[in-house]
């Protein structure tokens, strides 16, 4: 029999029932634009206001700074193309770190050819930025930095407080990719000085098609979504009512039980990094040892690739993803891992285990009964491996 | 995402390993994806006789490793080297578009394994005389777009 | 006891059954990301082209020229903008309407204000446009002519494809808002020669927060959302899976049955236009009297104004919508109604019952019993029907 372990969380997360029902009523029941003045209209306003209200309050957050989006990557190009759009008469220069998600890179290099100037931050061996580097980087034309809170391949966690100030002091615009660690770490904008943040719900259990920017109150930025005057008439579109209910019902249940997520994340953590350090030879973690999102495995699997690893992990029912350029349609790998300084063979070689509130103790001791045959067959395949060890080893 | 042959040869591969003393090896490496696949290959006659791989690589670079080797096996020289990475790709029913690139990886292994026999023995076949074994052997075309 | 007739279906539709049915199972189970190449990433990821072929089928369109978004919105804002970024070397010209959604009208003053022109081209009294006027709009320095499908508030239908020969012949590209037509009228976009069209789920019983944008093969067009390779690197962010899905199905249903629906709706439509301009004086159908969507009411009520007759309407369990300026939130009356002629005060009374597949018989006949008190009560009020009558009747 095929087991099911899922440990794609990073990738996507499956609903929780009790968000996927507090959802239900709006598809076929209270179906009404939120614009519309009848009753139906009127109560879904009302659930759009409730859900808003629910995400400010774990942001520390006023409910006028929530935004609603269609995505994470929605709310990572408004804030960087709307901060720039806006700003363009103070100055064109951006700062951003190299190992950002796509949404961010991208849309920083889309800006490049619309005569703005990007700085692409170098990070260390665990994936940190330079926080002098950010410094010097800093001049009067700098209009923003975004700087992600937490990466999605190798977990990292920067430090977002020490960039807010250095952000505050030096009058420039703070914002961070928080999709991964919204719902994983506790986050208080003012605290942190965060000025602007995107999140999306379908990393905590909410649904997919929904994401969210904060924008802290008096900043300037330009739509990226012209047209009605939803969202303050700062993003069109009639709104995702049963999709911003389900966000605003993930954020809730991801902060009422943030504590015990965490622990219990990082107990099966580092019990699947333990074991896999212990039982297969040439493996090397990657990020940062201890500032980590509590879910977050990634380790570097000498001498195999990853995409051969997923199907074999696939053939017994282990979901997971890899940095392999071979899973990536682009044919490069990751380029965090390569900006952390690994070879290309060695994130080839990487795996990616991104936990989640369904995963076991069990599932994580399957995991660790499955993967080292999986290595050792696939390394015996491996003309990169018989170098090493001078010859085949039997499977 | 693959077809069923696809994954028979990727769950059980057909001639893994190594030769010793073998008549032709070739190593070749996929500059797209930094791959790389190695092709041993015992020649009697004229004739393939035996064949062995090793691959560092996606399932679709295993698989149709795997694929040309069963497809090699018993053939002569001459006929080995008409083929190609489509005929591999065909035989495997398939592969998606954005992996046609890693069959060019088994094409080229085959040449490299036949062209370092050539160079041992003296001997010169024409249709290795464009080949070049340390090329990057990048085939643009072979990448479908859309 | 309060009836819910909701007559407001342009705004937003209920979710057909069948169609929240075929979504459920992406939300809590088969909830992987398309991207991921484990077994929970290919089922969603065939689930998403599944969609995308029914999509494809109702428009004659090939599965590669379909690209979802986050709504229809979405789709106008990365059409123009995307065609205006792309080709912007080749000329910084645009045509559009005076009638069109302020999701293309907003897109296009921003334009504006990055150093695009724009043309906005008149309509006569029925809204339509003309067709010499856009013939000699149309310079060498046009890039695109974005004219919608069918008006969101008056119904008019304009004439499509004499507008996609003269885009053709003056090879220029054509983009057009099908938000309201898509599932209410057939479109072949060979056909009409439309190189672009927006449309969205929630128009047609699928959920809110899905669209898409049909680009023609070959078209040029800049990604608005920047990031991961999702639908072939135009449009990035995680997929909206179960979103796609009920967009696909409710597609299939409403071409399935799009006879049948045209014809119910061009039914009961007449029998309300009849019922009210029969019973009420001093009343004028707004749009095209038979060049319209089958499912539009709009009718000018003199003498009194949009919100408090919605919120009368609202009382007896009636949803409908009005282009009065009091129910917009910006403080004009609908620029449609302006632009085909009305006065302040007809734009003012202006109501638009927009049916659906849900409506019955008996639902007309109880707007057609509620709504005449209701306009007699509020011109008693009026100020400018004393003027008319020179004095109030009673009611
Ligand atoms: C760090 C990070 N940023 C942005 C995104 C994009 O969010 P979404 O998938 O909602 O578009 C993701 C996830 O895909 C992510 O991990
Ligand atoms: C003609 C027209 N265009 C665009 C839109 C916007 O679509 P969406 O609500 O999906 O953003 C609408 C509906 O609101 C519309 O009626
Ligand atoms: S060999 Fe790398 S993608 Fe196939
Ligand atoms: S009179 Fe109140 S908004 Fe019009």
């Amino acid at each position: 029999m095929k087991e099911n372990v899922y440990l794609d969380y990073s990738g996507t997360s499956p609903m929780k029932k009790e968000i996927l029902d507090e959802m239900l009523p709006y598809f076929t029941l209270d179906y009404g634009n939120p614009s519309s003045i009848h009753a139906f209209g009127r109560t879904s306003k009302k659930a759009v206001d409730t859900a808003r209200d629910r995400l400010a309050k774990t942001l520390n957050a006023g409910a006028n700074e929530i935004f609603f989006t269609g995505g994470g990557t929605e709310a990572d190009n408004w804030a960087i193309k709307g901060v720039a759009y806006a700003l363009q008469n103070k100055g064109k220069h951006i700062i951003t770190s190299k190992i950002e998600h796509h949404a961010v890179l991208h849309a920083c290099e889309y800006l490049e050819k619309q005569g703005f100037q990007v700085t692409y931050l170098d990070v260390d061996q665990y994936g940190l930025i330079n926080l002098e580097q950010l410094k010097q980087s800093i001049t009067s034309d700098t209009i923003l930095i975004t700087i992600m809170y937490a990466n999605n391949e190798i977990g990292t966690v920067q430090s977002i407080k020490e960039i807010g100030q250095i952000a505050k002091e030096r009058g420039v615009l703070f914002h961070t990719d928080g999709v991964q660690a919204y719902g994983n770490i506790p986050i208080d904008v003012q605290d942190l000085g965060i000025d602007l943040m995107s999140i999306s719900a379908h990393k905590l259990y909410g649904p997919k098609g929904v994401g969210a920017l904060y924008i802290r109150k008096g900043t300037k930025i330009d739509p990226l979504i012209h047209g009605g005057a939803q969202e303050k008439k700062r993003r069109a579109g009639t709104e995702n009512v049963p999709g911003i209910v389900g966000f605003g019902k993930a954020a809730l249940l991801a902060y009422e039980g943030l504590e015990e997520h965490q622990l219990t994340m990082i107990r099966l953590r580092d019990k699947m990094i333990n074991g896999i350090m212990e039982t297969i030879p040439y493996v090397r973690l990657n990020g940062h040892p201890s500032q980590r999102l509590p879910g977050n495995v990634n380790v570097s699997i000498e001498f195999i690739e990853g995409e051969s690893l997923l199907l074999s992990l696939d053939l017994v029912g282990i979901a997971a993803s890899s940095g392999s350029a071979c899973t990536s349609g682009s044919l490069d790998p990751s380029h965090v891992l390569m900006n952390i300084g690994l070879t290309h063979e060695l994130a080839h070689g990487s795996l990616r285990l991104s936990l989640g509130d369904f995963n076991t103790e069990e599932e994580i001791d399957y995991v660790l009964e499955k993967l080292p045959p999986i290595v050792t067959r696939l390394r015996a395949m491996s003309p990169l491996y018989e170098k090493i060890k001078g010859g085949i080893e039997n499977v | 995402m693959y077809s069923e042959k696809v994954m028979d040869h990727f769950t059980n591969p057909r001639n893994v390993g190594e030769i010793e003393n073998a008549d032709g090896v070739g190593q070749v490496g996929n500059p797209k994806c930094g791959d790389i696949m190695k092709m041993y290959l015992k020649i009697d006659n004229d004739m393939i006789t035996d064949v062995k791989f090793k691959t560092f690589g996606c399932g679709s670079a295993i698989a149709t490793s795997s694929m040309a080797t069963e497809m090699i096996q018993g053939k002569t020289v001459k006929e080995v080297l008409q083929l190609t990475n489509k005929a591999v790709a065909e035989a495997l029913d398939g592969l998606p578009p954005v992996k046609m690139h890693c069959s060019v990886l088994a094409e080229q292994a085959v040449k490299a394994a036949i062209y370092d026999y050539a160079q041992k023995n003296n001997l010169h076949y024409e249709d290795l005389d464009d080949f070049n074994p340390n090329d990057d052997h990048d085939h643009h075309d072979d990448i479908e777009e859309e």
